[in-house]
């Protein structure tokens, strides 16, 4: 159970360190990465056992009854990853500690959000519940939408910030619909189970993969996602190192590799795997070759070797597994190394600009050879770590080698794998001919040398790079530990410098010839690459979807939201018509209800006097419809009270025609009061279809009711439950069945009643008793007034602010009334 | 304007401006401040008609008696709180009508605001006394009494909430008229007054610009 | 037999329509109307499911020949329900009017905005 | 047990009065409206601690049998959200007294208290009321209270706003009277239990059509696509404290009566077709409104309205766990949409308004106030580790048990709809959040920080704070909520239990 506990370490220093920065400025990095050390000496401790094929593990529960719960589970995998994540992390905490100046603006904002990021990637690696992955996973890509931001007044990082987070987390909800569907196939949410018990026969299995492996490719950016990567780049530079090269990036790799165990063999998992995978690492190695800023050479080699890595985890082959630990490694270790050295440079050069540095391999050259290692081992040189990784990668394709993988298919990869890998080989020299060769046509700039502490982080990250890459032995357990569920077919692969002269070794010198080549020829290759047509661009895509939905919203929204009170009221009854109305119809014509006959209930009236009344009524109703005056309309609507009156008299209702009475009178008096202050005659709207149409339309809605009525009457199912209450009238001590209803049966409606009027009451006094200074500025001939408070309320803002002032209904809240609420005169 | 006798300078009907500094509408506006029937005021409908008040007068009593009666016979009779209440609250109107927004002040027993916290609150009692011993809601209480004019009494708990729904409704209703008729009456005397002086101020300005024409222009009336 | 007479039916269709109608009205008058109307519509349907005996429910009547009470008090409920809501819309409309000089319903203006199609001037 | 029903209403009637009789002394009347809220917020405490494992508690108001006399029942469904809306209500009260403290706002208090209070009850009463004519007293004086608040300080677009929200609300009013009058005529009964009873003998379709009209009564409060163009007009031009309490409640409530009358009533007719086409229609072209608009305020209201498509989509899965995510959903929407109504009231306080155009680098005007945005936001775009996350899994899962192109196209939408609610929703963040802020938000922040209106706005701040606390507690505590949810959704389709509790054993 330490895992759980290790998590929210993390949390809780994340919430600690601000207030830390805030009093030891940014050596509280240090601090910081005390957890991550922990975490990482911590599963260092327990690799052993890991290995040995008992996983730790451990479980918290969140919300069981939705398969929500923290299951943890360490195994190779996640050991490796927990030791990239970790150790690469504590590293590049104690770098940024000299990376950043004390006064650097939100300091504890990022250290803060950086240690929550670790916790999380933390909790990626190690989770065994998909909800929790997601949990997890969602958790990077939000505190990496912080960090990109880091500099939050510039557009461009808002830009790249949000770019980001859209592209990862969209693709990471079609992710979550594809674990849910994994789940639901499989019958439970536990990643461990669902590998070791795959439920391969289903048909929507592809489905979900795909949604899931669209999850995963989104954040391991791969093409044609991969467009965020770059723009990512924004962000400080250590927060690139750890992020974009070490920890975040992985993630996806991390899931495809956990997944590949099960489902690699299912369709389409290897098809689009390995497509895809290749694709990106040809694309991402050819844009590195073209970059100028060196950050960005690097942004687009992570790319590229995202798409090996991609390719190597989701290959499921026993070669391949081998290979994907070595390569994890390999990469975040070389890769923040790089990171960090063009931090250092940037830092003190103000430049990371290729065509502006010169010389620097004279003047560091501690730090040129830290990172010139960490570039050969990039580039795939021995003795280094990622030239034992490149080896099994290149070993896994050797057609015949896995029985998974057809020879054309294996032959086809391997064409790819090589080419990305001379891509891979040409940019790595060109980055450490661009970052420390003597340049005759570059003037040299100011470079204060940097302090040791600040080179000890890539000096220390390309050193374990090297001692790994002399001793792979040391890794090769763990890579045989995760690649135990595959079929080694009888020879498993080992992590190791040297397997005789075998193809792949051959296949290596062809990479670095051609590689070199490709660097020595590096003005022929800048003019290919420009004179090559500037194609499809995946960020013109993304551009192109955000572009849409806000034309899609414009448009649907102008035509639907017409701000009418008139029209909102005649959709409200057209819906009426076409769902309960259309349904009645149907039900008429198709005759599954019952409707009165003759004889059945079904007569012109009960009694003459009724048609008197009904008469009334009628009239005084369409009349009102009719009249345009204000006065006529209000005694016409009068009479049609006293008309109802009379109809409830008529059907045995004193009580309700008593109250109708006053109401009424009352009704038009206050109609009186208003009215004569409001125009003479009413604007009506011109004839023509839209009336009629309004005219059809309303006639239907009340015949729709009044049918209903008919026929619900018609087809009551029981007696009223009121006989009840003429037995226990004696109870309840009174004759007035009505009344001992509303005052004793039904009391609680009459006080909900009673509290309606009192409420109206105090809503009508409350919004015509205004104090003066309301009432002044909303008086005829006073709007001047009004604009001057808008004007006051936005600030003198630029906009314009007729609109805004009407959005914000001039600042009721605002602190500018405070300020004049105290102003209001006297004046008897 | 018309001021109040007792309290010198205070406007009558609440105007310009409530005094406690709390933003909201004017207190005072409803409260009684004249006698019955005077002579200063103006009805708001047409000239005073000196019938129509006499007959108000004679009437109100009767009025109000009807509105008690209904109240009470409501168990056995049509009628009940709200008849009750809206006859009651008809004697008010009529009073309004009659004499205009003063004599709807001058008359009030209380401020309509009152009326309706009392009313809620006998509901609210009504409601949940009961509760206080573990009975639901409403549930009514009988009590036989024997008085000495009208012998054998019952007396309903209903009959209290009853009486609560005939000080709502009458609240309402007087808080209606106070807000649609009274107040807006004398919101338009305001304005009124607010023009007259605003074309007195003008054609004061039109004089001094006369005067010196290249003046500068300057703020509101104030 | 509780199904309300034709007649009545009928009444029940114009009262519905007309108060549909007048609540589409630009016209604030009008809509005040026509809630008034609507009202009164609904009200009569309470009540016109029951409608065959016409005798007030007062006990000691002849037994069995009373018309259904509970609708009766639900009518009441609801008209003075709708008594108390149609006060306040005339004072709201009465604000309305003193707001914009005229007594129509206006339109929401952010919604007209949108409507135009002019882009906000923070587009991005 | 008779008074643990009752108190949720008539505590704050009574709590009204009195406030109404002490509108001349500010100070008493705040404590009484605060006391009110504890007590109503205690009651619904033991309230869903009698009912949270799926007990049916009942009160027959008068002590009048079942159908005659008015029936109060408390589910766990109506138990929960009677406690959630209550707490949401207690926190904003202090929230308005905050700033009626700090003189920073235009409502007249003297009124404001016992209005609010008389919506508590309303609230309330549609929570727990098991009778059809009662639920619609009980929408009555929760929307005669709204009429009332909207209109507080009333402005120019105010009295607009709140004209258009009069009129659209009493239609619904007058159809839900009518609906109530078919009912009747075809039942001859009003208490909600016996008329699932007697409806089971009805012609199967005029059910049909009855349980349509109620789907559009209700709709029309709930906000539903095509009914819901009043709501982004009116909501968002109150005044805060009334937008936050409109927004997190009323539309709720509505929910609650459409999902009461839809199970219990209607369950037998099958309209979820029509249910989840709506549903969809409502999640997309509600955050398709919220993408075109640029004010924070509206913005709000129109992921308000996509949001209610997400209820509605769960309820028309039909099944215990779709259920079970609505309540979830209502629980964890109570929440953040008040919180973030809230936090704009903040702004509109910093700013003056709450229009993109002119609001940037509110991180540096506020931290405080950036963290209290970012954490609901989070929430209400569904993102972990936030409740909202949860309810969307559980409709989402839900969704995925049920099957079938509806329920798939359901899922699409609402992934659709948490992606773009996640752009809209960030478009307010990195807009008004980050960059570098007007120099005179500054100003503006320096003059609130330094005058009389301190104290007000710490207290604003804190309630805010609050809020986004009980939004984590209610992520941290998913568990039980959902648990209590499952209990709640099989209550409301086993129609049985709930008849049972209020007829007895002896019913049909």
């Amino acid at each position: 159970m330490l895992l759980p506990f290790l998590i929210a370490i993390h949390a809780l220093t994340a919430v600690a360190v601000p207030p830390l920065v805030r009093v030891m400025g940014s050596r509280a990095f240090l601090v910081a990465s005390l957890p991550l050390a922990l975490t990482a000496a911590w599963v260092l401790a327990r690799t052993p056992g890991i290995v040995g094929g008992r996983p730790v593990t451990a479980s918290v529960p969140w919300v069981p009854s939705l398969g929500i719960t923290f299951d943890f589970r360490v195994d190779a995998l996640s050991a490796t990853m927990v030791l990239l994540v970790c150790g690469v992390g504590a590293v590049v905490f104690c770098y940024s500690a000299a990376y950043f100046h004390a006064g650097e603006r939100a300091l504890g904002r990022l250290a803060g959000v950086l240690v929550l990021f670790a916790g999380s990637m933390l909790g990626v690696v190690t989770t065994d519940n998909l909800f929790a992955l997601y949990v997890f996973w969602e958790l990077t890509s939000v505190s990496s939408f912080l960090l990109v931001a880091h500099s939050d007044q510039r557009e461009s990082a808002r830009r790249a910030a949000t770019q980001a987070l859209v592209t990862t987390a969209g693709f990471g909800l079609l992710m979550l619909v594809g674990f849910l569907l994994l789940g639901s196939l499989g019958g439970t949410y536990r990643i461990s189970e669902l590998v070791a018990d795959p439920p391969l026969d289903s048909p929507w299995l592809p489905v979900a993969l795909v949604l899931v492996l669209a999850g995963a490719f989104a954040k391991s950016a791969q093409a044609p996602l991969h467009y965020w990567l770059p723009g990512a780049m924004v962000a400080p530079t250590p927060v690139s190192a750890y992020l974009h090269a070490a920890a975040m990036v992985k993630g996806g790799v991390y899931l495809v590799a956990r997944l590949a165990p099960g489902f690699a063999d299912a369709d389409p998992w290897r098809a689009l795997v390995l497509v895809f995978g290749l694709a990106t690492m040809v694309l991402g190695g050819w844009r590195a070759l073209r970059q100028d800023d060196l950050k960005l050479l690097l942004a687009y080699g992570t790319v590229s070797q995202l798409g090996l890595l991609t390719l190597l985890a989701g290959a499921g082959t026993h070669t391949a597994a081998v290979a994907v630990i070595g390569m994890l490694l390999a990469h975040g270790l070389f890769k923040a190394t790089l990171f960090l050295t063009v931090g250092i440079i940037d830092h003190q050069a103000g430049t990371r600009s290729i065509s502006r540095l010169t010389g620097l391999g004279r003047r560091v050259p501690v730090l040129a050879a830290a990172a010139g290692l960490a570039a050969a081992s990039m580039a795939g040189l021995p003795p280094l770590l990622g030239f034992a990784g490149k080896e099994a990668a290149l070993e896994a394709f050797v057609p015949g080698r896995d029985a998974a993988l057809s020879a054309p298919a294996s032959a086809a990869v391997l064409t790819g794998l090589v080419l990305g890998s001379v891509l891979t080989f040409a940019y790595s020299a060109r980055f450490l001919w661009g970052a420390f060769a003597d340049k005759d046509t570059v003037s040299e700039v100011r470079f204060p040398k940097p302090s040791r502490a600040f080179t000890a982080a890539p000096v220390v990250l390309a050193a374990a790079g090297l001692v790994l890459g002399a001793l792979p032995f040391a890794l090769d357990p763990l890579a045989q530990a995760h690649a135990a569920p595959f079929d080694a077919a009888g020879h498993p692969y080992h992590l190791a410098l040297w397997h005789g002269l075998t193809p792949a070794l051959g296949l290596s010198a062809l990479v670095a010839a051609a590689g070199a080549v490709l660097f020595w020829r590096r003005r022929a290759m800048t003019r290919l690459q420009n004179a090559m047509p500037n194609w499809y661009e995946a960020e013109a895509g993304y551009d192109a979807v955000l572009e849409g939905v806000r034309w899609t919203a414009f448009h649907v929204t102008g035509r639907a939201q017409s701000g009418s009170l008139p029209v909102y009221l005649g959709i409200i009854l057209a819906t009426m018509l076409a769902l309960p109305g259309t349904r009645l119809l149907a039900a008429l014509i198709g005759g599954d209800v019952p409707v009165p006959g003759a004889g059945d209930g079904l007569r012109l009236w009960d009694n003459p006097l009724e048609v008197v009344v009904v008469l009334i009524v009628v009239v005084t109703a369409v009349a009102t419809v009719r009249e345009r005056r204000r006065f006529p309309s209000l005694i016409l609507i009068s009479a049609l009270g006293f008309g109802i009156a009379g109809m409830f008299v008529l059907h045995g209702a004193p009580d309700l025609a008593l109250t109708l009475v006053l109401v009424e009178t009352l009704t038009t008096i206050i109609l009186v009061f208003v009215l004569r202050r409001l125009p003479g005659a009413f604007k009506t709207r011109p004839d023509g279809w839209p009336k009629r149409l309004t005219v059809l339309m309303c006639a239907a809605a009340g015949s729709f009711i009044a049918v209903s009525l008919w026929l619900m009457a018609h087809a009551r199912t029981d007696p009223p439950v009121s006989q009840g209450y003429a037995l226990r009238a004696e109870e309840a001590g009174g004759q007035n069945l009505v009344n001992i209803i509303i005052a004793d049966f039904r009391a609680l409606d009459t006080f909900g009643e009673v509290v309606v009027l009192a409420t109206a009451a105090v809503a009508v006094a409350s919004l015509v008793l205004l104090n003066r200074r309301d009432r002044v500025a909303r008086e005829p001939g006073d709007r001047a007034g009004e604009e001057a408070e808008q004007e006051a309320a936005a600030g003198g803002a630029p906009e314009p602010l007729d609109q805004v002032g009407e959005m914000a209904a001039p600042v009721p809240d605002g602190p500018g009334d405070a300020g004049r609420g105290t102003e209001r005169e006297d004046r008897s | 304007m018309i001021t109040d006798p007792q309290g010198p300078g205070r406007p009558l009907v609440a105007g310009p401006g409530a005094r406690d500094g709390t933003g909201g509408p004017p207190e005072g506006w409803e409260a009684p401040r004249e006698r019955w029937l005077s002579t200063v005021v103006r009805p708001a409908f047409g000239p005073r008609s000196v019938l129509l008040e006499v007959v108000t007068r004679l009437l109100i009593p009767a009025i109000l008696l009807l509105s008690v009666f209904l109240l009470v016979s409501g168990h056995n009779r049509p009628g009940g709180g709200f008849a009750g209440g809206l006859v009651a609250s008809m004697a008010y109107v009529l009073r309004y009508v009659a004499g205009g927004r003063h004599e709807l002040l001058a008359g009030l027993p209380m401020r309509p605001n009152g009326l309706l916290a009392i009313g809620m609150m006998m509901g609210c009692a009504a409601a949940g006394l009961p509760l206080l011993f573990g009975r639901p809601v409403f549930e009514t209480a009988k009590w036989e009494l024997t008085l000495p004019v009208f012998g054998e009494v019952k007396v309903l708990s209903a009959l209290f909430f009853e009486a609560g729904v005939f000080l709502i409704v009458v609240g309402l209703v007087l808080s209606v008229v106070a807000a649609l008729g009274a107040r807006m009456e004398a919101e338009e005397e305001e304005a009124r007054t607010e023009r007259e002086q605003r074309a007195v101020w003008l054609g004061r300005r039109a004089a001094r610009a006369r005067q010196a024409p290249p003046g500068p222009a300057e703020g509101g009336p104030r | 037999m509780s199904t309300p007479s034709f007649l009545l039916v009928v009444t029940v269709a114009v009262l519905y329509s007309s108060g549909f109608y007048l609540l589409l009205q630009r016209s604030l008058m009008r809509v005040v109307f026509g809630i008034l109307i609507l009202g009164h519509a609904a009200n009569l349907s309470l009540l016109l499911t029951d409608v065959a005996i016409t005798l007030p429910p007062l006990l000691g009547g002849r037994e069995g020949e009373m018309s259904d009470p509970l609708p009766h008090a639900m009518a009441l409920t609801a008209i003075v329900i709708t008594f108390g809501v149609t006060t306040f819309l005339l004072a709201l409309a009465y604000r309305v009017w003193l707001g914009d000089e005229n007594d129509e319903v206006p339109d929401d203006l952010e919604d007209r905005r949108i409507s135009s199609l002019t882009e906000p001037e923070d587009s991005s | 047990m008779n008074a643990l029903l009752a108190v949720p209403f008539v505590v704050p009637l009574l709590g009204a009065a009195i406030t109404l009789l002490l509108r001349r002394t500010p100070r008493s009347q705040r404590i009484a409206g605060a006391v009110t809220l504890s007590v109503v917020v205690a009651d619904a405490a033991v309230l869903l601690w009698r009912t949270h494992d799926g007990t049916i508690l009942t009160s027959q108001a008068g002590d009048w049998p079942a159908p005659l006399g008015i029936t109060l029942v408390a589910d766990p469904m109506a138990s929960l959200l009677v406690l959630v809306s209550s707490a949401v209500l207690l926190v904003v009260l202090l929230y308005a007294i905050g700033q009626d403290i700090g003189g920073l706002s235009r409502a007249t208090p003297q009124v404001f208290h016992p209005i609010y209070l008389v919506l508590t009850a309303g609230v309330s009463l549609s929570f727990i009321a098991g009778d059809l004519f009662n639920l619609f007293v009980g929408f009555e004086i929760m929307l005669t209270a709204s009429y009332a608040l909207i209109t507080q300080a009333p402005t120019r677009a105010r009295v607009r706003a709140s004209m258009i929200y009069t009129v659209v609300s009493l239609t619904s009013s007058i159809l839900f009277l009518t609906g109530i009058a078919l009912v009747y005529a075809l039942t001859g009964t009003v208490n909600m239990a016996d008329i699932a009873e007697k409806l089971g003998a009805a012609p199967p379709e005029l059910r049909m059509v009855l349980a349509l009209l109620f789907f559009v009564v209700f709709g029309i409060k709930a906000a539903v696509v095509p009914m819901h163009f009043w709501l982004p007009d009116s909501y968002p031009v109150a005044l805060t404290r009334i937008s936050a309490i409109f927004a997190a409640l009323l539309t709720k409530v509505a929910v609650y009566a459409i999902i009461r009358t839809q199970t219990l009533l209607f369950l037998r007719d099958d309209i979820s077709t029509v249910l989840m086409v709506v549903a969809i229609a409502t999640m997309v072209v509600g955050i398709l409104g919220a993408l075109a608009q640029s004010d924070i305020n509206r913005i709000m209201s129109f992921a308000l309205v996509s949001h209610i498509g997400f209820m509605i989509f769960g309820l028309a899965l039909g099944t215990a766990a779709g259920l079970a995510g609505v309540v979830v959903y209502l629980v964890h929407h109570i929440v953040v949409q008040a919180t973030l109504f809230l936090v704009n009231g903040l702004i509109r306080q910093y700013v003056g308004h709450t229009s993109l155009a002119a609001i940037r680098g509110l991180t540096a005007v506020s931290p405080a106030l950036a963290l209290f945005f970012f954490l609901p936001a989070l929430s209400l775009a569904g993102l972990p580790p936030m409740s909202g996350f949860i309810a969307k899994v559980a409709l989402f899962q839900a969704a995925v048990a049920v099957g079938g192109p509806l329920a798939w196209t359901g899922l699409a939408a609402g992934v659709l709809t948490s992606l773009l609610t996640l752009i809209a929703i960030f478009r307010i963040w990195t807009r008004a959040f980050w960059g570098t802020p007007r120099q005179d938000m500054l100003e503006a922040r320096a003059r609130l920080r330094s005058g009389s209106n301190r104290g007000g706005l710490r207290i604003m701040t804190a309630m805010t704070g609050v809020m986004v606390a009980v939004g984590v507690a209610v992520a941290v505590a998913s568990g039980p909520l959902t648990a209590v949810g499952f209990t709640a959704a099989e209550d409301l389709l086993d129609g049985r239990a709930y008849v049972t509790a209020v007829l007895g054993e002896g019913a049909r």
